[in-house]
């Protein structure tokens, strides 16, 4: 870390206007990621725009039967909203598996996704949720899909100047509930090996009337699988369902080996963490109908 | 007269392989000494680098600890530790 | 570059120090105020080491910008005794044995106040995963498990008598 | 040493349990480690690095970097004597060749591993002297490297050091590789053993580097004055040993360097050499100011000690009864960039728990394009053990024997000969089997992908130099001086040994770590050596202490010593025809003056007749069969502690040790890339065991006491992490039904195994 700005604008405008003008600007949101960075070199910004004094950057509202999450919003925040952790419980427990206590203080979920890391532990549920996202910049705002902000490892769609401003997770009909689990060799502390995010709308028969599918670290960027989705509506989770989702699931894995694991653990392990977050999921929407 | 043993290879380069020695001194530095002048370079060696069971008790820098006509003497390698 | 000027309370008490904008809150509450409790074990959030309380959350100080603690109230390991009488988890902590080397004590000991504020009553696998950001390499951590346990019964006693 | 009275039978002080001097300031934040430290005109070194494995340093310009506003030295080799190979350190325990140690805190012409020191900076600020780094050119020949010790080993190999010629074979060989060392352990006939034996077994098993771990990075602060007398403030196992390494590297009278002891984050064996230290001292009188440096965890992973790699082939002979026959293990460790694995501790240990008639143990110390490796825990034993515990295993199941049982018949008891060759008296290995046997972890039940292992593991424990000074203050109380950094609770313990020897209580007992010109010379707080050799020191004193009280207590009644009693901090007049009022120990000590000055005595000795110890442990753990995950349910560590001074930081050796064990058994690994460069340097994929990894750890302490020491005492700190790593092992074995012989048993190679044919 050598030698740059520090400003923590009040505005949108005012964030925006910092960030464009300086083409090494950086956003600082829960900072997790960018002071280890920083520190270790990888980035040199000459700006960082600290966003958590915008209003409504930091806070969880209902809205339209959904939830707005301001990008400054700690994932420890998350999990004590109890009416977020009851909708969502897939996307509270994905985003309080990042890091420590102490880094779930300070972590966010925007910036988890913004870092596009594909082992991302808040990544696939917010995908299987359908989570949206409000980018604002100079050009004004936006709404795109979560899974259209990682690119490539590292790498995000946003144009210069822009930033995520708000999470956007949809109303929740009866019946419905998600789960996430990840593979790591630790019991915390530790990136994902693999990560399974499973959201599903499950009838009052038990019938699963909507499901999506996705994971982590085992492509360049969170997958949302939808022939494992689809290998599951219309069933009420049994043996033969999981199967075929498993398949599709093996199918969909690109994985690399690396230090955290090799490409054929991740592979085998993608079907069995998406089978047991699917069987999480469907009981807990159970719960709700 | 004692008899000096070694299980290990550690001084080996000196001795020529050779364990056993019989010495006629009553001290470790005179058992030194002693195995010095059949073995050149062997005192310089051990005292830096043995130490010695006598009768199972394990000196490291006694030099001066005596030694009886039928006391059990061992040159163990000097360990560190963590 | 010039530095940043910087007004929080600490400790419950108002503090203003200068800093560079690129200080960590860690480095500025050691170099700047004097504060050395809190420890730097790896710079990157790992080790619990150097664990504060931000404006009531559990943090760690190196991943903090020191200039982000304008306005805000910050407790550290300094602040926990009230004077010379030592907070129960600190005595527990004691009387446990619960710490060796000390180093990551002062983390463990601010992160266990978090979540006994949170939660006066918790299991030993809740109290497990809570202090899991907090590396111990000395104990195994089962001292410290115990101590944590007996601190939080000694201060459910206190809390119903009073 | 076999004067010492003989062990009392009934103690005050001695295995209670008080609150540590040292505590107070640890849990509110106010004990100073070396990193806390901070002085008027102090300067902030950093060090620059070579990010290759092997390269020659063709040049370095410092000369940008000097030109550099705020920067006030910048040193490289060149600023260093150059030290003949036959310098070695004093009083160390091990022999240290101080040139090895001069380059590995600097590289000299070529460096040996990613992230060995090329060069150094002093700067007003952290951030000017990191800038200063940048401004530093170096020029590198990279050259191929070798980071695995069985690659290093071929003939082919790149060479690390062309004059290195294999030492311990019978001849020299005339040709340079990368085999710095042989070493042998023999007796019996190995061939007769094992064609006598109705079953041979033979496997290899591997274990990976792994780093001691201790959360305080390495730090130091030093400051050289212009008569070039100079201060040391640092974090290490020893201050002499700073001084003396330090003194040597740097050039300079051992008498002009001061060495005060910060308190130690932790050091497991990694802070038993020198860093830091001698860059501070040579920037600091460059610069003429103090210098502080403190690395960062990156840079503790890159460039100070793990331990070995090791490569172990065990081929073990055994009769149906059980009864083992022949014992044959090799050992291969790896020593990083220069020589000094502790193979020949594995040599030595491997197969020292056991009575084997014809046995050898062979070893060979290997360097490597890797961290020069340091001490850890019981260096080599712990990887001795993995191999040889395992194999019992496996042999156990093949003779369809319950492994205790092939452990109780084999164990090695009182009178016999160790295999390094010194007879073994008071060893309690037995006493602490049956412990473990006795326990009800022992025969609980276990459910399904559930297994239990069992391993034993020996350590020596050390003794050694130890100088120490108890002081009685003329109000009674006692203030005690001893030379070595206080790891895990060695203030406590040695404040309860003098409580307990001049019957005064804990609380009027306030002990401290000397710095090097305060108290005599003492080796390093390592090898489980401290509270047995210091409290040899502090008994000793004392008990000169207590004749002197006695003395000049008579001298105050005008009656002989001998007419004097004393206990509990009470002097009695004995003498029949006398009615004194009996004295306090305040009150003798408040007239030291008139009655012959001070009463303070300083004990400096050498501790001899060390007693090994013994644990076993019995773990057992659950494999997640879809995910090859593990979770540790239960572990019990049963030990032969000699006798617990303070039991609670005793069970604290044993249940950090054992933690220690398991992470190095389930996830602890240095990874390298094909550069040679380390992938996982951070504690977030290093991956130690954090406190959602383990269950409580329950601990038995065997107490079978060394009557060589007035308590008892045998040393605890170093056995708890030798059988962690085949105890584990073994649960996995037991519960999944493979065996897998490599370290570490990460979920992928679990799986990997359970999903092979």
């Amino acid at each position: 870390m050598t030698g740059f700005q520090y400003s923590a604008p009040v505005s949108v405008e005012e964030a925006v206007a910092l960030l464009a003008v300086d083409g090494k600007a950086r956003l600082l949101a829960g900072g997790t990621d960018l002071m280890v960075q920083m520190r270790s070199g990888r980035v040199a910004p000459s700006q960082v725009v600290d966003i958590k004094r915008i209003p409504g950057a930091i806070g969880i509202r209902q809205e339209n039967g959904g939830f707005v999450i301001g990008a400054g919003t700690s994932c420890a925040a998350l999990g004590e909203h109890a009416a977020l952790c009851a909708a969502w419980p897939g996307v509270v427990e994905g985003a309080n598996l990042i890091g420590s206590t102490q880094v779930q203080g300070r972590a966010t979920m925007a910036g988890n996704l913004c870092n596009a890391s594909p082992a991302a532990d808040s990544v696939p549920a917010l995908v299987a949720a359908g989570a949206r996202c409000l980018v604002v910049g100079p050009q004004g705002q936006r709404e795109i899909a979560v899974q259209d902000i990682p690119v490539t490892p590292g790498r995000n769609s946003l144009a210069p100047g822009e930033f995520v401003l708000e999470l956007r997770l949809p109303a929740r009909p009866a019946g419905a509930s998600d789960a996430y689990l990840r593979a790591i060799p630790r019991t915390e502390m530790d990136i994902a090996v693999v990560g399974a995010g499973v959201n599903l709308v499950v009838a009052p028969d038990g019938t699963i009337i909507e499901a999506h599918v996705a994971l982590g670290a085992v492509a360049p960027t969170v997958l949302l699988v939808k022939d494992a989705g689809a290998a599951l509506v219309g069933s009420k989770l049994d043996d033969a369902a999981l199967q075929r989702m498993e398949q599709a699931v093996s199918a969909a894995c690109k994985p690399i080996s690396d230090k955290r694991g090799t490409a054929e653990y991740r592979k085998s392990i993608a079907a069995v963490l998406a089978r047991r977050t699917a069987k999480i999921a469907y009981q807990r929407a159970g719960e709700r109908s | 007269m004692p008899v000096v043993r070694v299980t290990s290879s550690f001084c080996d380069s000196f001795t020529g392989g050779l364990t056993e020695f019989e010495v006629a001194a009553t001290t470790v530095r005179g058992m030194m000494r002693e195995l010095g002048a059949r073995f050149p370079g062997l005192a310089e060696f051990l005292e830096a680098r043995a130490a010695v069971a006598i009768d199972g008790t394990i000196y490291r820098n006694a030099w001066l600890q005596p030694i009886g006509p039928d006391s059990d003497i061992v040159l163990i390698p000097r360990v560190g530790g963590g | 570059m010039s530095k940043v000027y910087v007004s929080s309370v600490v400790n419950g008490d108002p503090v203003e120090f200068l800093c560079d904008a690129d200080t960590s809150l860690l480095d500025a509450l050691r170099d700047e105020l004097g504060l050395t409790g809190a420890k730097e074990g790896c710079g990157t959030g790992d080790c619990g080491a150097c664990s504060i309380m931000l404006d009531g959350r559990l943090v760690c100080s190196c991943l903090v910008l020191g200039p982000e603690a304008e306005g805000r109230q910050i407790d550290t390991i300094e602040g926990m005794a009230e004077g010379s009488e030592l907070h129960p988890l600190q005595r527990q902590f004691l009387e446990h044995a619960a710490l060796q080397c000390g180093f990551c004590t002062p983390g463990l000991l601010v992160a266990s106040k978090a979540l006994l504020e949170r939660n006066p009553d918790p299991s030993e696998t809740e109290i497990r995963f809570w202090l899991a950001g907090n590396l111990c390499r000395c104990t195994g951590y089962d001292k410290i498990i115990r101590a944590v346990q007996d601190a939080a019964a000694e201060l459910r006693q206190e809390r119903s008598v009073a | 040493m076999n004067d010492m009275k003989p062990i009392k039978p009934d103690f005050k002080i001695v295995g209670t349990r008080p609150v540590r001097p040292d505590g107070v300031d640890k849990v509110t934040g106010k004990a100073a480690y070396a990193a806390d430290m901070a002085m008027p005109g102090m300067l902030h070194g950093r060090i620059k690095r070579s990010p290759h494995a092997h390269a020659r340093i063709v040049s370095i310009d410092t000369r940008k970097a000097l030109a550099l506003k705020g920067v006030k030295a910048v040193i490289t080799a060149e600023d260093f004597p150059e030290l003949d190979p036959s310098i070695v350190a004093a009083g160390g325990e091990a022999h240290h060749n101080m040139a090895n140690y001069s380059a590995n805190c600097m590289a000299r012409g070529k460096a040996l591993y990613e992230g060995h020191a090329v060069a150094a900076v002093a700067a007003t600020s952290p951030s000017i002297a990191r800038q200063a780094l940048e401004l530093i050119e170096v020029v590198y020949e990279p050259m191929p490297h070798v980071t695995d010790l069985l690659e290093a080993m071929k003939p082919d190999a790149p060479l690390l050091h062309d004059n290195m010629f294999t030492q311990g074979l019978p001849e020299t060989p005339t040709k340079a590789s990368n085999i710095a060392k042989f070493f042998k352990q023999e007796r019996g006939n190995l061939e007769e053993g094992f064609a006598s034996a109705d079953l041979v077994f033979e496997q290899r098993y591997t274990t990976q580097p792994v780093h001691q771990g201790y959360i305080e990075p390495h730090a130091c602060v030093a400051s050289v004055s212009a008569d070039g007398q100079a201060m040391v403030w640092c974090s290490s196992q020893g201050q002499f040993m700073v001084r003396d390494f330090s003194a040597k590297i740097v050039g300079m009278n051992q008498a002009d360097l001061r060495v005060v002891p910060a308190e130690i984050g932790g050091g497991f064996g990694g802070k038993t050499v020198v860093y830091l230290e001698p860059l501070a001292i040579v920037l600091s009188r460059k610069a003429g100011r103090p210098v502080k440096i403190v690395m960062s965890r990156d840079e503790v992973f890159r460039a100070t000690g793990p331990t070995s790699a090791s490569v172990m082939d065990v081929k073990i002979g055994v009769m149906k009864d059980g009864r083992i026959v022949a014992g044959d293990v090799d050992c291969k460790f790896q020593a990083g960039g220069f020589t000094g694995s502790p193979v020949m501790a594995a040599t030595m240990t491997a197969l020292a728990s056991y009575d084997v008639p014809h046995c050898r143990v062979t070893g060979w110390d290997i360097v490597t394009n890797t961290p020069k490796v340091a001490a850890y825990r019981a260096p080599a034993a712990p990887n001795a053990a993995f191999a040889v515990e395992s194999a019992l295993d496996e042999i156990a199941r093949e003779l369809g024997m319950d492994p205790m049982t092939l452990r109780e018949i084999n164990a090695v008891r009182n009178g016999m000969t160790a295999i390094y060759g010194a007879p073994l008296q008071h060893i309690g290995l037995v006493e602490t089997l049956d412990a473990i046997k006795q326990h009800p972890h022992y025969e609980a039940p276990l459910g399904p992908n559930q297994g239990r292992g069992l391993a034993v593991g020996f350590w020596f424990n050390g003794g050694g130099e130890s100088s120490v000074t108890v002081s009685i203050n003329p109000d009674g109380t006692v203030s005690v001086a001893t030379g070595t950094p206080d790891i895990g609770g060695s203030r406590a313990s040695s404040a309860m040994m003098v409580a307990e020897a001049l019957g005064v209580p804990y609380e009027k007992v306030r002990p401290i770590v000397a710095d090097t010109a305060s108290v005599g010379f003492n080796e390093i707080t390592g090898g489980s050596r401290v509270t047995f050799s210091n409290g040899l020191a502090l008994v000793r004193a004392s008990e000169q202490l207590v004749d002197e009280i006695r003395l000049r207590a008579g001298l105050i009644w005008d009656v002989p010593a001998d007419q004097v009693a004393y206990a509990d901090g009470i002097a009695t007049c004995l003498a029949p025809d006398r009615a004194e009022t009996p004295l306090l120990l305040g009150e003798i000590a408040d007239k030291a003056a008139h009655f012959g000055g001070p009463l303070s005595k300083e004990v400096a000795l050498n501790a001899d007749g060390v007693a090994p110890c013994f644990g076993v442990h019995l773990c057992d753990v659950e494999v997640d069969p879809d995910t090859g995950n593990v979770t540790v349910l239960r572990y019990t560590a049963a030990q032969d502690v000699g006798r617990a001074i303070h039991p609670s930081y005793v069970e604290g050796q044993i249940q950090g040790g054992a933690a220690q064990g398991i992470g190095w058994a389930l996830n602890e690994e240095y990874v390298f890339n094909a550069k040679g460069q380390m992938e996982n340097s951070g504690f977030l994929d290093y991956r130690m065991p954090i406190a959602s990894d383990l269950p409580m750890i329950d601990t038995i302490m065997v107490e079978v006491p060394n009557p060589v020491h007035p308590y008892g005492v045998k040393g605890v700190g170093e056995v708890p992490i030798v059988p962690p790593l085949a105890a584990v092992a073994n649960a996995v074995r037991d519960a999944i039904g493979k065996r897998i012989c490599d370290l570490p048993l990460s979920p992928t190679r679990i799986h990997a195994a359970m999903t092979a044919g």
